[in-house]
């Protein structure tokens, strides 16, 4: 039975006896606790079984059994690189549920924070990639360097540096002050002459040429149908950006591009990211330029921040959806008019863009499965939520 | 007559591969007497990113990865005898520079043939 | 580890004396203990949002090389410190107990974050240890969720001072028949079996959490399931803040199946 | 385009299929013909939902869900949301996943928490937990473990390999032994003292 007409596995003929080894649960580069049992003929990849579930923290079964905002902060836990977005997802998926508006000056805030978390984590990735590649450390220096800037902007906004628990249904929880709009404007100002340093150090290295150009291909009919999202599916050439399609919060208002790439090899994921904090920071300028003093919630909601277990959405379903840096982060939720919500299930984009890591990485070396895993870029609180 | 400082030099050197010897072989020996030995089974069990190792890893490798550590000892070798040549080039006359390349061009052939026959590159 | 006073045999006062002086004073102890404490190598072995930050301190800016530790060896072999930085699951705990086997005497834990040390936020979760203290001995615990770089550097500053009052006589290492080895959990039916070490760890007497929070969050409450078939009434006019539940009252669930095996 | 219009072209191309509008979302009476349906969906000119966005199980008490949403790519199209429905005792439905390779892992996730087994699934298998994890965690009524209270496989095993375990906790597993039930951490759902 093969796993869909679209590609059949290819098997790699090979003569001498094939090694299986586990690059485990705990492994330098796997990115977390992930592990992908590979059988090798030689230094080639001839099978690549991922098995997760070692960081299967049971999300969902204490959100069904906790109020709708006391899961507010499991989701900053989610994928631990952008707490902002997870959180913007939930707030949608909730706002959608029980119908709240949100005021303006809090749709601003939210698009300023999530379009922050998605620079953080593209140069997060883009260091990490470097690392698998094997320039151990030096690029996540400069990309935490920069995080660490960011995250002091969080810390100051919501009063955690990672987990910041920020949105709240209706709104966010605290406004963000004007001396705090002048520094994110100061970083956006600054940020692309770090870009600029960055690329020319890696855009035209050589050694990332060779080993990323023509390394693990993926045809762009194999991402839709094997539901990729993200700069995984972008990177293939297929224009799919939840910003554009759902128009959700006010991202209808911004003007930006979404950047694709052609052939779809691991260069193409790395550069459709490069082209994507600029047009993040481009998202920035213009938020900011717009932003205008307001009330942050909604005043209906006001009431359940002091008691969130009175807050019973009408019986129902809805799923919110959000462009989350990884892909599409997406929250269904059933709701039974009960303070907790009946079924509560959370689509984990990196969880999905694994189930084609086999056909990306069969015919090529050990070395190159590694880097293909790192450009696929899974944090694994996401993937085995 | 050597005057007797010619072996003075030699005795520098002695003494210097000796300490040498002596700093890389100390730690060691000192470790197998001062540091605690606590065996045990699990901890002698081969380490696979934390899980047991199944299957063994005395498997039989490709044919290639000997043929090329082969071709690379003999051209290492050719290098060790190109080194003193090249080093008094100038004192030697062209017979010596003829002979050299006799043995260079031998040594090319050899690699022509590997060329063509397609061990080089790497499937 | 025990952990095993150790008052320096010279007298504090002489020292200074003599150091002004020009002449360094020490014993053996102080000068063993010196050495292994300024050189922690720990493991480079992260599992969730802490070793985010663990990765963040050993970068440029609370740089963890300041104290001796930012050599993060990979292998357990070449390592004398675990930081277990992440919330440890049932799945992953018989790996981190082998990883904490293999590693070199002398060998310390650092569990880093609540979910390592308790459960944490995820404590009520049935593939969540709630704890790795219950399979193997921990030196220090370094609470918070995750807890900041900051944080993390006091952790190590806390496990050198230690080491700091460690003696060479009666350290377990150099004990004759001591035993080391922490046997490694297997997978059960519903959870790990043994679900804990006796030598390590046992249960408290009193469960403060049941007396703080009352009954635990766990499933069991919920006995009708929403009835999504029946369109929802249209909401009233003048809607109040969330319109009450609208559906119309339904006769009651029929009893539930009897529980699965 | 409006849930009933797709419906309406549904039947149109499928005659045999029977179904029913529940809250914008269509649900597949029989779940037979659920592959039909998507493949359906697929490859209608007018529909293309070539993007399955989620499959999510859902346990209701009396019945298990699997709810999938559908988005197209081509069309940039909004949501349609299938739904289909098995029994508890033995849930089976169809596998997407020679249709959409994305269902692939997702339906492992709703066998491993929820127990539906979707046929010709390529590598039907648990994806979080461990194999030998017997129960489905996700379900409204699974008996979470008590992790405080030791038993009489745990006390057996720790005595295999030498380690003292006190008389006190011998004697609770021995007695939590004869009575024959297992320490559960909380009481399931619908039990009369819930």
């Amino acid at each position: 039975m093969n796993k869909g007409e679209i590609s059949p596995k290819n098997e790699v003929q090979h003569d001498g006896q094939t090694l299986e080894i586990n690059v485990g649960p705990q492994h330098p580069s796997t990115h977390g606790v992930f592990r992908m049992n590979m059988v090798l003929d030689g230094e080639t990849v001839v099978s690549l079984k991922p098995v997760m579930g070692y960081l299967h923290r049971n999300h969902e079964q204490i959100a069904e059994n906790m109020s709708y905002a006391a899961s507010m902060p499991y989701t900053d836990r989610l994928d631990y690189f952008n707490s902002m977005s997870n959180n913007f997802g939930w707030s949608l998926a909730v706002e959608k549920l029980a119908a709240i508006e949100v005021p303006e000056r809090a749709q601003y805030i939210r698009v300023i924070m999530a379009e922050l978390t998605r620079i953080v984590n593209h140069v997060s990735v883009i260091g990490f990639l470097l690392n698998d590649l094997g320039a151990f450390f030096t690029p996540v220096l400069y990309a935490f360097r920069e995080r660490e800037k960011i995250l002091d902007l969080f810390e100051e906004v919501s009063g955690a540096r990672m987990m910041c628990n920020y949105f709240r249904f209706g709104g966010i929880k605290y406004d963000v002050p004007q001396s705090v709009l002048e520094r994110i404007r100061e970083i956006v100002d600054k940020f692309p002459k770090f870009l600029d340093e960055f690329e020319t150090l890696l855009t035209k290295n050589e050694i990332l040429c060779m080993r990323c150009q023509n390394v693990g291909v993926l045809p762009a009919e194999l991402a839709v149908n094997a539901s990729i999202t993200g700069p995984m599916l972008r990177a293939s050439g297929v224009n799919y950006d939840i910003r554009k399609v759902d128009k959700y919060s006010i991202y209808d208002r911004f003007n930006f591009k979404v950047p694709l790439g052609k052939k779809g090899d691991v260069y193409d994921r790395y550069y459709v990211r490069v082209l994507e904090i600029r047009e993040s920071l481009k998202i920035l300028d213009q938020a900011l330029k717009e932003i205008k003093p307001g009330e942050i919630m909604n005043k209906k909601m006001v009431p359940f921040l002091k008691s969130p277990r009175n807050f019973k959405p009408p019986v129902g379903e809805a799923y919110g959806r959000v462009e989350a840096p990884k892909g599409e982060l997406g929250f269904y939720v059933v709701s039974d008019g009960t303070p907790q919500p009946w079924r509560y299930h959370v689509r984990a984009p990196s969880f999905i863009n694994l189930t084609i890591l086999e056909d990306l990485c069969l015919g090529h070396k050990l070395a190159d499965a590694i880097v293909i895993l790192g450009s696929v870029d899974i944090v694994l609180g996401e993937v085995d939520h | 007559m050597m005057n007797d400082t010619y072996f003075y030099k030699y005795l520098f050197i002695g003494i210097f591969i000796l300490f040498a010897i002596v700093f890389a072989v100390l730690p060691v020996v000192l470790a197998f007497f001062v540091a605690p030995k606590k065996p045990s089974d699990i901890k002698n069990a081969s380490y696979e990113c934390g899980l047991e190792a199944e299957g063994d890893s005395w498997i039989q490798f490709r044919v290639q990865y000997y043929i090329f550590a082969l071709i690379f000892v003999i051209f290492d070798v050719e290098t060790v005898f190109i080194f003193p040549w090249a080093v008094s080039f100038k004192g030697l006359g062209p017979e010596a520079f003829a002979a050299m390349a006799v043995f260079i061009g031998v040594l090319f052939l050899g690699l022509a043939y590997e060329w063509k026959k397609k061990t080089l590159d790497w499937e | 580890m025990a952990f095993t006073q150790n008052v320096s045999a010279i007298d504090h006062g002489l020292k200074n004396e003599l150091g002004k002086k020009g002449v360094v004073v020490t014993t053996l102890n102080e000068l063993y203990n010196w050495g292994r404490r300024s050189s922690i190598w720990p493991m480079q072995f992260g599992l969730a949002c802490c070793a985010i930050e663990m990765i963040a301190t050993a970068c440029a800016r609370y740089d963890i090389a300041r104290f001796g530790a930012e050599l993060f060896r990979a292998s357990p072999r070449q390592s004398d410190l675990i930081i277990i930085a992440g919330t440890v699951t049932k799945k992953m705990a018989p790996q981190v107990v082998r990883l904490y086997n293999q590693m070199a005497e002398p060998k310390y834990c650092i569990t880093m974050g609540a979910c390592s040390i308790a459960g944490g936020p995820f404590i009520d979760g049935y593939n969540v240890l709630r704890g790795i203290d219950r399979y193997i001995p921990v030196d220090v615990h370094l609470p918070g969720c995750p807890p900041r770089p900051e944080a993390l550097l006091f952790g190590l500053q806390e496990l050198q001072r230690k080491i700091d009052n460690q003696e060479i006589e009666n350290t377990e290492w150099y004990r004759k028949g001591f035993k080391r080895e922490y046997p490694v959990p297997e997978f059960g039916p519903h959870g790990l079996v043994p679900k804990y070490n006796p030598e390590v760890w046992n249960p408290r007497d009193v469960d403060h959490r049941k007396e703080r929070y009352g009954e635990p969050i766990l499933i069991g409450k919920k006995i009708k399931a929403p009835d999504l078939d029946t369109p929802p009434a249209p909401p009233k006019p003048a809607a109040p803040a969330v319109p009450p539940s609208a559906t119309a009252p339904k006769p009651a669930a029929p009893p539930p199946p009897p529980a699965n095996a | 385009m409006k849930t009933e219009e797709i419906k309406a072209l549904i039947e149109k191309a499928l005659p045999g299929v029977k179904l029913k509008l529940v809250r914008e979302s269509l649900l597949v009476e029989n779940a037979a013909d659920l592959p039909r349906v998507a493949k359906c969906l697929k490859e209608d000119p007018a529909l293309k939902f070539d993007y399955l966005s989620s499959v999510t199980g859902a346990d209701y008490l009396t019945y298990l869900e699997s709810v999938y949403h559908l988005y197209s790519m081509e069309k940039k199209a909004g949501s349609i949301v299938l739904r289909a429905r098995t029994d508890r005792a033995n849930p089976r439905l169809p596998s997407l996943v020679p249709i959409y390779r994305g269902a692939e892992y997702q339906e492992r996730e709703a066998y491993d928490l929820y127990g539906i087994v979707y046929e010709n699934h390529p590598d039907m298998r648990r994806i979080f937990m461990w194999d030998s994890f017997e129960g489905w965690p996700m379900r409204k009524d699974y008996e979470q473990e008590d992790s405080e209270t030791l038993e009489a496989a745990d006390v057996e095993w720790l005595e295999k390999r030498g380690v003292k375990v006190s008389d006190a906790d011998r004697a609770k597993a021995e007695e939590l032994r004869k009575t024959g039930k297992r320490a559960v951490a909380q009481k399931p759902t619908g039990s009369p003292e819930a």
